[in-house]
C-alpha cells in the first residue's frame, strides 16, 4: 500500500487528535504534531501551550492579523483564543515539567518497547539541539508520538532505541499510519491497525516485541 | 532613576570575552539596536547564553555570522545553518542545554540559588559529568546555575524607574535573564513619560541598570 | 471552561486529614469564604501549609482557633497568639520554614524540580537533618519540594478559563501554591464575564480546578 | 546617660539612614528598623522593599488612602511611591536571596565578632518563626544590625552568639544608640561613638574583642 506523504501525515494527525479530550491543555511539537490542531472538533474545547509562553494559541496569523510579537515556539505568527495567557519561558517549562500539561505530541526518530524515545540527535550527524523536547516529554501527563511507520527502509519502533535518547521510559502512545501502539508496563500492546494495511505489513516493521490482542479496532474508528 | 543611555554607549560598555546573556525567543523580544551596536563596536571573544541563535540575518543570529561568539550556551541552533557550520568546523563550542533547565539555571543564577534538580535529561547524554540525586525514590539531575556579565534584554515599554513591560510572546527568556547578570541594560522600544501600573510590570526596576532610548 | 461551585461545595470537597495550601499574607489575599465553609462543614485534622495563621478572628487563623489543624508549615506564628498557645501545650505540631525557601519549596512542588538549594538556614537549627550540598565552594541546603492536596487561593477578577488576576499585595502566596496541590480552588472576588486580558494574568487557567463565585 | 526609648530609637535610626545611598533598594525589618524611613531625606531616591512582594513602600495608608491589598510585610496598609511594583511572594524572595536588595536593617537579640547574628529563637521562651530574616540576612549585599545596645542589664553584642543563629558571617554593620561597630575579617572596629557616652561606657558593655583606632567620629556626624 503507498500513501502519500500528505495522506500520511493525515491519518496520523487525524486520529492522535482523536486522543484529546474537552478541557485539555496540549503542547504540540514542530512539524507534523502541529497538524493535529486542524483535526480537533471546533466544539470541543482544547487549550495548546506554546513553550516559549502562551496558552491558547490559534490559527497562524495573516494578512492584517499579523503581529510581529505574538509567535508560537517555531516562531510563527500565531493569532490567539479567548481565554489566551503569555507568560515567559521560565513559568512556560515549570508548567510542563511539572506535570500540568495534559498531553505532548511529537515526533521521533526511534522509539522503543520500554517507552524511550530518541528524538533529537544523529551522531555524526548535524545536532541542532534538543529545545523543549526533553523537558516536555518527561513533564507532560501523557506523551504521545507521531511518526511516520518507517524512515525510508529504516525501522523505528525497536526493542532498544540505538539512537542518543531524548528521555526514558516517557512515551504513552505510538500512532502511525500503519498502527496505534500502547506502551504498558507488560510491553508494547498493538491496539488499532489501519485497514489499509495486514498485521504482517505491521509486524515485519517493528522490530519490538509486541502483545497482539485477540480484538483490534481499526484506526480510522 | 534609571541611566539613560544610547545603544552606541551600551555597546561600548561590553568588554571583549564577556559572557552576555541575550534575550528573546527566535526574532521575538530582541534587544536588535544593542545587538547591532555590539557589531559595529567589533566586540569578539562572546560567550553568549541565549536561547537559540535565531537565523543568519537577524539579532543574535548577526553575532554568529560576524563570527564575535566563541561559545554558544543556547537549547537548539537549528534555525542558524551558519551556527551549525561553524560548529560542525570547530569555529563554536556549543553548549546544548534542554530549554527548560537553561531558563531555570539562569533563574537559579538570578535568585541566589546553589543549583537546580531537574528530572529532564535523566537517562541521557545530558546526564553525563553531571550530579544526579535521588529524591524520595526518583533521580535528579544537579544542574548549577548560569550567570553572566552582562544581560542584554528587550522591553516593549520601559520607565524611568527601570520597570519593564513587555508584550505578548516578548516576555520569554528576558524576564529571567535581567536576574543573573552583573550589569543588566534593557532596550526600550518605548520609553514612557509616566511610570508603568505597579501590577502590569514584567520587569522590577530593581534588576535593570541601564536603559536604552 | 472551568466549573464553578459555591463556597459551600468547595469545602465539601476536602477530606479530613487533608494537606491544604491556603493562600494569603497576614488579612490580604487569603480567600475567606471557603475558609468559613471549612469551618461550616467541620473539616480537621488538617495540614495547613501557609505563610502565617494570621490573627486569630480572621480567614487562616479562625482554623487554628476552631482547633481545625494538627500540623502548620509556616514561616511565622507571631501574629496569632492562640497558634502559639497550642503550640506550646502541644496541641498543635508546628513546622517553622524560612518564608524564602517555603515559597521556593512550593514553587519546585509546581515545578516538577526535586528541591531546591537554598544558602538560607546554613549555620541554624534550620540545617539539622537535611543534606548539605556543597557547589564551587559554598554550601547550600537541600530542601524538598513541598505539595498539597488542595491549594485554596483568593483571586481578584477570575475569567470562565481560570485566569486569575490579584491586584497589589493579594499576589502574595497565590501564585505559587495554585501550581502545587493536586486539585486547586480559586475564591474569585469578581467573575468576570468576558475573559481578562492575556498580558494581565497573574495565575494562568492551567492551573486551576475549580471556580468558587 | 539615661535616654529615653524614643530617643534611643531616633538616634539609631536616624543614624542608620545615612547609611542608605541614592538610588538605593531596603528592606526594613519590622519595628525599630522601620523607622529609618523616616529619616530618608526627601530628595533622595530611596526604593523600600517589603519581603510580601512590594517594592516602593510609601508612608502608612490613613484615612481615606487606605487599601487593604496594598500592604507591607508587617500586614500594615501602606501608601506606594512613584515607581512602585507589586509582585508576588516567590518573586521578593528571589529577588532577596539573589543579593538583589543593596541594605537590609534588622533587629538582633545578639550579634557577635564574627557577625553572626541571633534574632528569632530564645530556647525554652515562644518562638514566633524566623519569618524571612533568614533569607534577608543571607541575601542582602548589606546587612545592617539596629538594636538597642544592651537588653535591660545583658549585654548582646558578644565574642560568640548564645542564642540559635539567625545566620553565620553576614553581618555588616551594628548601629546601637552608643556606638557603631563594623564587621571586618580582622575582628570588630568601634568606628563611631556616641559622645554621650565615655569610651568605657561602651567596651564595658560589649563582650566582644574591639578593634578601637586611633581617630574615631562622633555618631551623630
Amino acid at each position: 500500500m503507498e500513501l502519500s506523504k500528505e495522506q500520511i501525515r493525515e491519518i496520523i494527525a487525524r486520529r492522535v487528535a482523536k486522543e484529546l479530550h474537552e478541557g485539555d491543555y496540549v503542547t504540540l511539537g514542530i512539524g507534523l504534531p502541529t497538524e493535529t490542531a486542524n483535526y480537533i472538533p471546533k466544539e470541543m474545547h482544547v487549550m495548546i501551550q506554546s513553550e516559549n509562553g502562551l496558552i491558547g494559541v490559534g490559527a497562524k496569523a495573516k494578512g492584517d492579523n499579523i503581529c510581529r510579537t505574538s509567535i508560537n515556539a517555531g516562531g510563527i505568527p500565531v493569532t490567539t483564543k479567548k481565554g489566551a495567557v503569555f507568560f515567559d519561558t521560565a513559568t512556560s517549562f515549570s508548567m510542563i515539567r511539572g506535570g500540568h500539561v495534559d498531553v505532548t505530541v511529537l515526533g521521533a526518530l526511534q522509539v522503543d518497547q520500554e517507552g524511550n524515545i530518541a528524538n533529537w540527535m544523529v551522531p555524526g550527524a548535524f545536532v541542532p539541539g534538543m529545545g523543549g523536547a526533553m523537558d516536555l516529554v518527561v513533564g507532560a501527563k501523557k506523551v504521545i508520538v507521531a511518526m511516520e511507520h518507517m524512515a525510508k527502509d529504516q525501522i523505528k519502533i525497536l526493542k532498544k532505541c540505538t539512537l542518543p535518547l531524548t528521555a526514558a521510559h516517557e512515551v504513552d502512545l505510538i500512532v502511525t499510519e500503519r498502527c496505534i501502539l500502547r506502551v504498558t508496563d507488560e510491553g508494547l500492546v498493538l491496539e488499532e491497525i489501519n485497514p489499509l494495511f495486514s498485521l504482517e505489513d505491521i509486524t515485519s516493521t517493528i522490530e519490538a516485541d509486541l502483545i497482539i490482542p485477540d480484538s483490534m479496532q481499526n484506526i480510522a474508528a | 532613576m534609571k541611566k539613560i543611555i544610547s545603544a552606541a554607549d551600551a555597546g561600548k560598555m561590553i568588554p571583549n570575552g564577556s559572557t552576555v546573556m541575550i534575550g528573546g525567543f527566535l526574532h521575538c523580544g530582541s534587544p536588535n539596536k544593542i545587538i547591532d551596536e555590539m557589531i559595529t563596536q567589533n566586540i569578539h571573544d562572546l560567550t553568549l547564553i541565549a536561547n537559540d541563535t535565531c537565523v543568519p540575518d537577524c539579532d543574535r543570529g548577526k553575532l554568529i555570522v560576524n563570527k564575535r561568539v566563541k561559545k554558544a550556551i543556547v537549547s537548539h541552533i537549528g534555525t542558524n545553518p551558519e551556527t551549525g557550520r561553524q560548529f560542525v568546523n570547530g569555529e563554536i563550542e556549543v553548549e546544548f542545554v534542554p530549554m527548560g533547565t537553561l531558563v531555570e539555571r539562569i533563574r537559579a543564577g538570578g535568585a541566589g540559588l546553589g543549583g537546580i534538580l531537574t528530572p529532564t535529561g535523566i537517562g541521557t547524554v545530558v546526564e553525563q559529568g553531571k550530579q544526579t540525586i535521588e529524591i524520595d525514590g526518583k533521580k535528579y539531575l544537579l544542574e548549577k546555575p548560569l550567570k553572566a556579565d552582562f544581560a542584554i534584554v528587550y522591553g516593549t515599554k520601559v520607565d524611568k524607574y527601570g520597570n519593564v513591560y513587555l508584550e505578548n510572546s516578548t516576555k520569554n527568556f528576558n524576564t529571567v535573564m535581567a536576574t543573573a547578570a552583573k550589569t543588566v541594560i534593557v532596550e526600550a522600544e518605548e520609553l514612557v513619560e509616566d511610570c508603568l501600573d505597579a501590577n502590569h510590570i514584567t520587569i522590577p526596576g530593581i534588576y535593570i541598570d541601564y536603559i536604552v532610548a
